[in-house]
């Protein structure tokens, strides 16, 4: 019968085409970096400074050798303050980021997939996106104490709706491949072909969807915390925001608020740009 | 090549296709019809894209299907492999329906496999070749253990023509003739009966076309399965089918030995096509052909009485009121007040 | 008209899921909205009256039946705390609200568009990742730390803009219009700060994927000018994801920036719920998240409608 | 030859870079289109056709393609002399593209008068009124039922014959000197695909123009065109008068391509198939491309790639070390 | 008897100020909150009071020194055996409708009060019988007991509202008075634009005295930080609310603003659950008691803005009551050790609650329970969202309780309700029956040298059983624009220089 193909050279895979597609972007890379970096600070934090507690003479110190970040109106050093908010705050985002995803997924894949419980679904996304987060957050809070857990399940309540609708379209997209079909001709139950066919093709729009709800829950962290419905046992950067607001120096001492304001632009920056390089990355039509 | 463990079919046809086998029936259609409701976006109607097909398919035979794109050959297939319920009408596995309560049977969906028109799209590109061969034996249990499954997805493999040392590589790297090889392994897993093939060289390269051709014409030889073979070249059916069928905007309008319905057709639809068909011979150029007026009618308000009536040159007004049925000679059907029979 | 029927239909199903539930948590809410009016001291025979007052004697469920019936007939109720229609409350913020995130909204697309469209014409090129960069920035920007820096230097330093509020006081007729956009600029700008690298980059991508389509390549064959084959062509079908994501934004935004609007002591409607929790001013809060949902659900509806105008697929069928 | 042909391209040259790849599409490729001539490009996916048109249109104008050709010459003007804007000129009106896909092709949001009617006002300047009545004229002339009240429908409302014949009307519309239609029938129906190549057929005859179609159905070709053009891996390897090319092909790619093809009259007992698949761009074998799938190959081929060059003794150009052996294999 | 505004006299001449840059005219005053109610009886925020304080009279005022002044009373007090007290009234003020101020109205308001059990008032009339009006310029309360605390009480807490108007109310609690308000306070209210601004007039011809400024605007800065802005931006002249103190120390070097500073009459504390185990024993609560390092609080959180007040509940903000023998409780973490393991406590762990929300106890709560840590206590901190925290309050539900007390300006009244068995401010649930007694004693006295020794005696029981543990008392401080000039502050974080005494002597500095 026929012979074999010629071995022609082997085309990179699809995964080796986006990492190298991907290394040539400086933005992504210096990113990652970035990332890598602020991990290694919450991970090594206590390596890095000592928990910031009890209080200094120095109060209200601007920036200097002793203290990098300058001192905040008790005089605890805002240097240890943003380091020690780099873990909590990346735990939010990555924790609320998580679950808002594995709601996310569930359900968009749910939608997408069970087409009569496309329209229930649909509703209960719009009914997310008109609920209030504000007292939801309090009451919430209110029940189970103003934790950073707290924090992570209320922002992914309010985050997995986003990536629902990512998750259905792109389901949505899968459903109809002929590939589907043939593992239902093969016999696959539903279980089967969601397990098989349609968690791993919506993984890399998900990994978008990690970075962009990771970033966001970091500012809903922040934002939260400065409205004063934050953990008071841990340092994230939305705290040291909230205390500076509440000390009334938001303004005036400005490395009180410059640090964690950079920190967070830091973080929320870099994963945004890591997300838009994957994308481009994976995006081999347009790629150069 | 290993033969595959398929149990005894009826006797290989030595050179095909001469006539039909004559086994038993396999497969038979009654009273097929399904509609597509759109989403909500749709402006009422539904497409009727499969409306009242019978057929049968005996074992070991070939039944072709030709007809234009969007006349329902798809979803007509689809039914037949029980991915699709039908609105009306049947579909019998050697007599058992296929849906049941519970959906269809599992030992039914075993016998009966599908290979799809686009080779690449119908293999996960998250895949490899072993994991993708080795869906329905995972799915059905056919394998004990991860070495039996190996051992059986290479020899799948062997048996298509594939060389199994490349089984843990993924679609992407194969090519467009040893996708589709691919996709025929996946559906000889499970030693079916019923093979329904959705135009499964259309999307081939010419040069690659009759390598896939072949192998089809091959493994009913040696295997002995049914093979339900549409596609919209009237030449590669001919060459591969015993019987053949015409379908038009969801009907058959023609069925019958392919040697019968190539050579007298009986349907105009089917004389039309016939000499629509562009010819790898300059020299016949110039030869006189039968053109059709107009665009086929839009399958959510097909005409009334025949379908074909407003493209046909014999329409009468009989035709645009009574609905021909498909209506025999011998072996060769063909739903036409006028047909020609030979 | 079935498709309206059939979104409309959907509308009102969200609008009731959502005032249901709304209805049930904010009486969750830790606290006791009687222990908020009247002196703690108060005696049980009061604090019965009180509640009576207030319809909280009664069982969850009469109460949640009482307010359904009542919002039949477009009444939201009083507010406990001023003792004045709910409606009242609210719509003295919404026009502050609508205006704020409205001009916000409106100045961001218009950024958005055409700084998208540049992106994506010169893809991979340094006015390319200069644009994302930038958007992205803005994006990752924490609005409170935005907004006292723009304050202190656009306003204190320079002496620009105004520090807060939304109009002057001694300000009327056309003076009055001018102080109201003097005192918009700086809230509206946080505002769009944030939101305009989502727009950048959506478009960016969509459009980059228009670019790539055989229309594209069909005007271009047809001798279009390279201008008009982006903005007549590629961006129209564009446009479509953006609408997605204006109309998701359109329906949030009634329901304010409570950042912002804190910041720039801007009278909305987020700062005034912000503040009815802290008053367990249950009808306010009510009122507030009927209000939303509303807009949630009239915002969908102006996004199909939008789709339709964009998109003849929709609009034909 | 008085008047200079229509198309006149010499080693025509398109490379792709991609991942820090270079991927040659297209390898010098010749071409050269008479007045009132249909020149078929046959060849399968992924060969290069498609690159080779849109390089003749300069629609390869992005940054990772490189374009280049000794010679480019429409009608004895040459386009590598011109200007962007001028080259631009050109487009739609003197030389014009069908594409395949006529959904993909149509703008979705557009109505059709817009986009036909946009040719005449950009070429000609007409005003939207002007140029919606001639709109109408080509719908008509394509056949297009009830062509005014249809102007203002979108290209979703027409059946896909309608829709490519739009495109047919959208690239006659200017009665240029060129059409290149790529794949133009391939999506269609055999009985409408007959209908639009019987079409601009037609067009041809009355305008005097000259077609490049692009097509991989070897039946297609032979029905319409009058020289074919074989391309293999981005080279052409084949070309000549379209009967005797079928009749005695003088590179065995051609010939393995027309012993393929299954034969309605008389059906075989098994194809005859060639071997092994194409080669992917990307890498392409140092001598000739085809020599691994070649039954004829001998060493020089593995090592030297054959130039296409004049095969004696017919009005035809072949790119075989066998070509010789071939022609006389057939003749004896 | 001295009036407020009167010794200013400039009324008449500020009148024809309409040449004069507006600046001089208005007083605009930058507040947190928006009034959330114009009904006096019943609004309790602080915009409110302030807004509302303007509006209608009180029948006395409270001076610098927190003793009570007139302003529409003109003399008050008790008969013989104390059951009835008497107040005379002006006969020059007006309701803004041209109606007389008369005891009717003084009547009506406090008759409200008493039957719809609203506000801070009902808590502190108790006493009261029935009032009556014994002319339109006296009235008289009769009391079921003995109460020498209930003039000063009635006299600053209970606002006077125009009887024609609140009585057409179907009830007074739900009248809104959100419109066409019928005022008598030196200043009318015109306009209001809700998230933004209140505008009040001046009211020409006001009884007891003219103010200065013509109109007063009150601006709405959810943030303190914006507010702080605008007033070094020059756009308001006053920040009403009391500045956080590290906002004081960087305001104090501003030219453009110039501080005042009061003593807070209230004080921040903390309180120890005397129902719950193990702070049921008092070795317990004094060990925590050792563990706070209220010098440093005083110092860091405050920033120094902060007196001692010797851990007594009798205030240096209240010297005719303050008790010198008094002494704070030394930080002394080996002590607190020893304490707890004679009480055989080990690993003392409690929770403690506080409101997030409050600027400063965010700030030393942390304090807290770092310096507790180093008396082997720990302390699990609970920063609650308002409400959470005001009903976990009202519920007892807590092992500490932080916060502080705004206004304590008459000890046996607030005594009384923090200490008594059974006082609805009685967090601690303290039920000390010689403690009762002493409080019960203070009350029935009719003068303050009467009052002062049992009152004094009850402060050292506190103190000793630790019933609370008080902190600091603040001082407040509070910004305004060089270019004013005369506010007259007062000892109350409500009021300060928000109240109609001070506000009618501020001027233009120039
Ligand atoms: N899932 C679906 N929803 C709505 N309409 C459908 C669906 N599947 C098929 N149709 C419609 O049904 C008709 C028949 O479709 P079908 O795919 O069976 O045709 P076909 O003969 O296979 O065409 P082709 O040759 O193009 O594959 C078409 O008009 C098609 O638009
Ligand atoms: N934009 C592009 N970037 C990279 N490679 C491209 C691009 N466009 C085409 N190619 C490559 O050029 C080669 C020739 O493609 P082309 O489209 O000309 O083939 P074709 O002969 O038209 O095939 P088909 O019959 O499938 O249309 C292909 O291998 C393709 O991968
Ligand atoms: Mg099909
Ligand atoms: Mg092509």
């Amino acid at each position: 019968m026929t012979a074999l193909m010629p071995d022609a050279a082997v085309e990179p895979t699809p995964r080796q085409r986006t990492w190298s597609a991907f290394r040539r972007n400086p933005l992504g890379v210096a990113s990652a970096i970035v990332l890598l970096l602020l991990a290694l600070v919450a991970v090594f934090a206590p390596l890095i400074a000592p928990f910031p507690e009890g209080y200094g003479a120095d109060t209200s110190q601007p920036p200097s050798a002793a203290h990098w970040f300058g001192t905040d109106d008790i005089g605890q050093d805002v240097f240890a303050q943003v380091v020690w908010g780099t873990r909590v705050s990346m735990a939010v985002g990555v924790s609320a980021s998580v679950l808002a995803i594995v709601i996310g997924l569930l359900i968009g894949i749910s939608a997408a997939y069970f087409r009569r419980l496309d329209t229930p679904l649909g509703v209960l996304v719009d009914l997310s996106l008109s609920l209030p987060m504000l007292p939801l957050m309090i009451l919430v809070a209110a029940l189970a104490g103003p934790s950073v857990r707290t924090l992570a399940v209320v922002i992914a309540l309010f985050s997995w709706p986003e990536v629902a609708r990512v998750v259905r379209s792109q389901a949505l997209s899968i459903v109809p491949m002929p590939f589907v079909s043939a593992a239902k001709v093969v016999g696959g139950s539903s279980l089967w072909i969601v397990r098989t066919h349609l968690l791993p093709g919506v993984i890399p729009v998900v990994g978008v969807s990690v970075v962009l709800t990771t970033s966001r829950a970091v500012l809903a962290e922040a934002g939260l915390s400065f409205l004063g419905l934050g953990d008071p046992n841990s340092w994230s950067w939305g705290t040291i925001l909230h205390k500076a607001q509440q000390s009334g120096s938001l303004a005036s001492a400005w490395w009180t608020t410059l640090f964690p304001s950079l920190a967070i632009l830091l973080l929320v920056l870099s994963t945004t740009l890591l997300s838009v390089a994957y994308n481009d990355a994976r995006n081999h039509r347009n790629d150069s | 090549m290993a033969p595959s463990p398929e149990p005894a079919a009826s006797g290989p046809a030595a050179v095909l296709p001469a006539s039909a086998p004559a086994g038993d029936v396999v497969l038979r259609a009654t009273g097929l019809h399904k509609s597509y409701h759109g989403g909500m976006l749709s402006r009422g109607g539904a497409v009727r894209a499969v409306a009242g097909v019978d057929l049968e398919l005996r074992a070991g035979e070939t039944l072709g299907i030709v007809g234009e794109s969007g006349c329902g050959k798809s979803t007509l297939a689809r039914m037949l492999v029980g991915l699709e319920r039908p609105d009306e009408g049947e579909v019998t596995f050697r007599g058992r329906p296929f849906f049941t309560r519970g959906g269809v049977p599992r030992d039914i969906r075993r016998r009966v496999q599908m290979v799809f028109q686009d080779p690449l799209t119908s293999l996960n590109p998250r895949m490899t070749i072993h994991d993708i061969v080795a869906e329905p034996l995972r799915v059905h249990r056919l394998s004990p253990n991860v070495r039996a499954m190996r051992e059986r997805v290479g020899e799948l493999l062997t048996l298509v023509g594939l060389s199994p040392d490349r089984m843990s590589r993924f679609p992407h790297e194969f090519s467009g003739g040893q996708r589709q090889r691919i996709g025929i392994a996946r559906a000889l897993a499970t030693e079916p009966d019923v093979i329904v093939c959705d135009e499964p060289v259309s999307a081939l390269d010419m040069s690659v076309q009759a390598q896939v051709v072949n192998l089809f014409a091959e493994l009913q030889r040696t295997l002995g399965v049914a093979l339900v073979f549409i596609a919209h070249d009237l030449a590669v059916v001919r060459h591969v089918s015993h019987r053949v069928g015409v379908m038009y905007l969801g009907r058959l309008a023609e069925v019958g030995p392919a040697a019968e319905v190539y050579g007298a057709p009986a349907h105009p639809y089917t004389m039309a096509l016939l000499s629509a068909a562009p010819v790898p011979k300059p020299q016949l150029r110039g030869r006189s052909r039968i053109m059709l007026a107009g665009d086929p009618p839009s399958p959510v308000a097909p005409p009334p009485g025949c379908r074909f009536h407003t493209r046909c040159w014999k329409a009468t007004e009989r035709c645009a009121e009574v609905e021909p049925v498909l209506e025999a000679a011998g072996e060769h059907y063909a739903a036409c007040h006028y047909a020609e029979r030979g | 008209m079935r498709f309206i029927g059939l979104r409309l239909a959907r509308g009102l199903l969200t609008l009731w899921f959502a005032v249901t539930v709304t209805f049930f948590l904010v009486r969750l809410l830790p606290g006791d909205p009687v222990l908020a009016v009247a002196d703690p001291n108060m005696t049980e025979e009061l604090r019965l009256k009180l509640l009576a007052d207030f319809g909280l004697d009664k069982p969850l469920a009469a109460q949640y039946l009482d307010y359904l019936g009542q919002l039949l007939q477009g009444n939201l109720g009083m507010s406990f705390r001023q003792s004045i229609p709910v409606t009242t409350v609210l719509m003295e913020r919404l026009p502050w609200t609508l205006i704020l995130t409205i001009s916000a909204m409106v100045v961001t697309i218009a950024l958005g568009i055409p700084l998208g469209v540049l992106a994506a014409t010169g893809a991979k090129g340094w006015l390319d990742r200069m644009i994302q960069l930038t958007g992205v920035t803005a994006q990752s920007l924490f609005v409170p730390s935005v907004g006292i820096f723009l304050m202190y230097v656009l306003g204190v330093w320079l002496g620009w803009f105004p520090i807060g509020g939304a109009v002057d006081l001694d300000a009327t007729g056309f003076g009055a219009t001018l102080s109201m956009l003097h005192h918009l600029v700086l809230p509206c700008l946080s505002l769009v700060l944030i939101q305009l690298g989502g727009y950048v980059l959506t478009m960016r991508t969509t459009l980059i994927d228009a670019l790539g389509e055989d229309y594209v390549s069909l005007a271009k064959a047809k001798g279009v000018r390279p201008g008009k084959v982006v903005w007549k062509h590629a961006l129209r079908n564009a446009l479509l994801p953006t609408t997605t994501i204006a109309g998701l934004q359109l329906g949030t935004l009634v329901g304010g920036a409570v950042l912002t609007e804190t910041i720039y002591a801007y009278p909305g409607i987020g700062r005034a719920v912000y503040e009815a929790v802290g008053q367990l001013d249950f009808p306010v809060l009510q009122g507030a998240f009927v209000l939303l949902a509303a807009a949630v659900v009239v915002a969908n509806l102006i996004t199909d409608v939008a789709y339709g105008i964009l998109d003849p697929r929709v609009r034909t069928s | 030859m008085s008047e200079p042909p229509v198309l006149e391209i010499r080693d025509l040259h398109v490379t792709f870079s991609a991942h820090g790849r270079e991927i040659p599409a297209v390898r010098g490729v010749d071409l050269t289109i008479e007045r009132g001539q249909t020149l078929a490009l046959l060849g399968e996916s992924g060969s290069g056709k498609s690159v080779t048109a849109k390089a003749v249109m300069g629609l390869l104008d992005q940054p990772n393609v490189q374009v280049r050709s000794q010679v480019a010459r429409l009608g004895g003007r040459d386009l590598l002399a011109m200007s962007a804007d001028e080259r631009r000129a050109l487009r739609g009106s003197e030389m014009t593209l069908v594409f395949q896909d006529a959904l993909s092709a149509l703008n979705p949001v557009l109505s059709i008068g817009d986009q036909v009617g946009e040719l005449f006002r950009v070429h000609r300047g007409m005003s939207r009124k002007e140029a919606k009545a001639r709109s109408v004229e080509m719908l008509d002339l394509v056949g297009i039922p009830a062509a005014a009240k249809r102007i203002g429908d979108y290209p979703h409302q027409f059946s896909g014959g309608m829709r490519q014949r739009i495109l047919v009307a959208m690239a006659v519309a200017l009665e240029p000197d060129l059409i290149i239609a790529d794949e133009p029938t391939t999506a269609l129906d055999v009985t409408v695909q007959a209908q639009i190549l019987e079409l601009i057929d037609r067009l041809r005859r009355e305008l005097g123009t000259a077609v490049l179609l692009i097509t991989h159905d070897l039946g297609v070709a032979a029905e319409v065109s009058d020289r074919i053009a074989v391309m293999y891996a981005g080279r052409i390897v084949e070309s000549g008068e379209v009967g005797e090319l079928y009749d005695r092909p003088a590179h065995p790619y051609t010939g393995a391509l027309l012993a393929a093809i299954p034969d309605l009259d008389s059906p075989a007992s098994e194809l005859r198939a060639i071997p092994g698949a194409p080669p992917s761009p990307a890498s392409v074998p140092p001598g000739c491309s085809f020599a691994p799938r070649c039954d004829r190959a001998t060493e020089v081929c593995v090592s030297t790639r054959p130039p296409l060059a004049p095969v004696t003794g017919s009005d035809r150009q072949a790119a075989c070390h066998h070509s010789e052996e071939m022609l006389h294999g057939a003749i004896a | 008897p001295s009036v407020p505004g009167s010794a200013g006299g400039s009324g008449s001449d500020t009148g024809s100020g309409s040449q004069a840059p507006a600046g001089t005219d208005r007083l605009t005053i930058g507040t947190t909150a928006d009034v959330v109610n114009y009904n006096p009886l019943v609004g309790n925020s602080r915009t409110d009071s302030w807004v509302t304080n303007l509006m209608y009279p009180h029948l006395t005022q409270m001076d610098e020194a927190g003793k009570r002044v007139p302003y529409l009373a003109t003399e008050w007090s008790y008969s013989e055996d104390g059951k009835t007290a008497t107040a005379k009234l002006r006969d020059d003020m007006k309701w803004s409708d041209g109606k007389q101020v008369t005891a009717d109205d003084v009547v009506f308001s406090v008759t409200s009060v008493q039957k719809e059990k609203f506000g801070v008032v009902a808590g502190l009339i108790t006493a009261l019988d029935k009032a009556e009006a014994v002319s339109p310029t006296e009235v008289a309360f009769h009391l079921s007991r003995a109460d020498g605390t209930f003039l000063d009480n009635v006299g600053f807490w209970l606002p006077i509202v125009p009887k024609h108007v609140f009585e057409k109310a179907p009830s007074v609690q739900k009248f809104a008075n959100d419109a066409n308000w019928v005022s008598a306070g030196p200043f009318k209210l015109t306009k209001v634009e809700r998230g933004q601004r209140y505008i009040m007039e001046r009211v020409d011809g006001f009884g007891p005295g003219q103010p200065a400024v013509k109109e007063i605007v009150f601006r709405v800065f959810p943030d303190v930080n914006t507010e702080v802005l605008a007033l070094r931006n020059g756009e308001i002249d006053l920040i009403g609310n009391v500045l956080p103190p590290a906002t004081a120390t960087e305001l104090k070097n501003d030219q453009q603003v110039k501080l005042q500073q009061i003593p807070s009459l209230g004080w921040a504390h903390l309180q120890y659950n005397t129902k719950r185990k193990p702070l049921d024993d008092v070795r317990v609560r004094q060990a925590l008691a050792h563990a706070v390092d209220y010098e440093a609080i005083r110092a860091i959180a405050l920033k120094g803005y902060a007196k001692s007040s010797n851990s007594s509940v009798l205030t240096p903000s209240l010297p005719a009551y303050t008790d010198p023998a008094s002494k704070e409780y030394a930080f002394d973490p080996e002590q607190a050790k020893k304490l707890l393991a004679e009480a055989g406590v080990a690993n003392l762990s409690v929770g403690m609650i506080y409101d997030q929300a409050d600027p400063n106890i965010a700030r030393w709560a942390p304090m807290v329970r770092d310096s507790a840590k180093k008396a082997g206590i720990t302390i699990k901190l609970q920063g609650l969202e308002r409400n959470t925290y005001l009903d976990k309050t009202a519920k007892r539900d807590f092992d500490i309780y932080a916060g502080s007390w705004a206004v304590m300006d008459n000890p046996p009244a607030n005594l009384g309700l923090a200490f008594k068995t059974g006082g609805f401010i009685n967090y601690a649930q303290v039920s000390d029956p010689k403690l009762d007694d002493l409080i019960d004693q203070a009350q029935r006295a009719l003068t303050q040298e009467e009052a002062k020794a049992p009152i004094q005696e009850a402060a050292r029981i506190i103190h000793d059983q630790v019933y609370d543990n008080v902190l600091y008392v603040e001082t407040f401080n509070i910004a305004h624009s060089a270019k004013w000039t005369g506010f007259k502050p007062m000892p109350s974080e409500l009021l300060s220089i928000l109240n109609p005494l001070s506000l009618a002597s501020a001027k233009p500095a120039s």
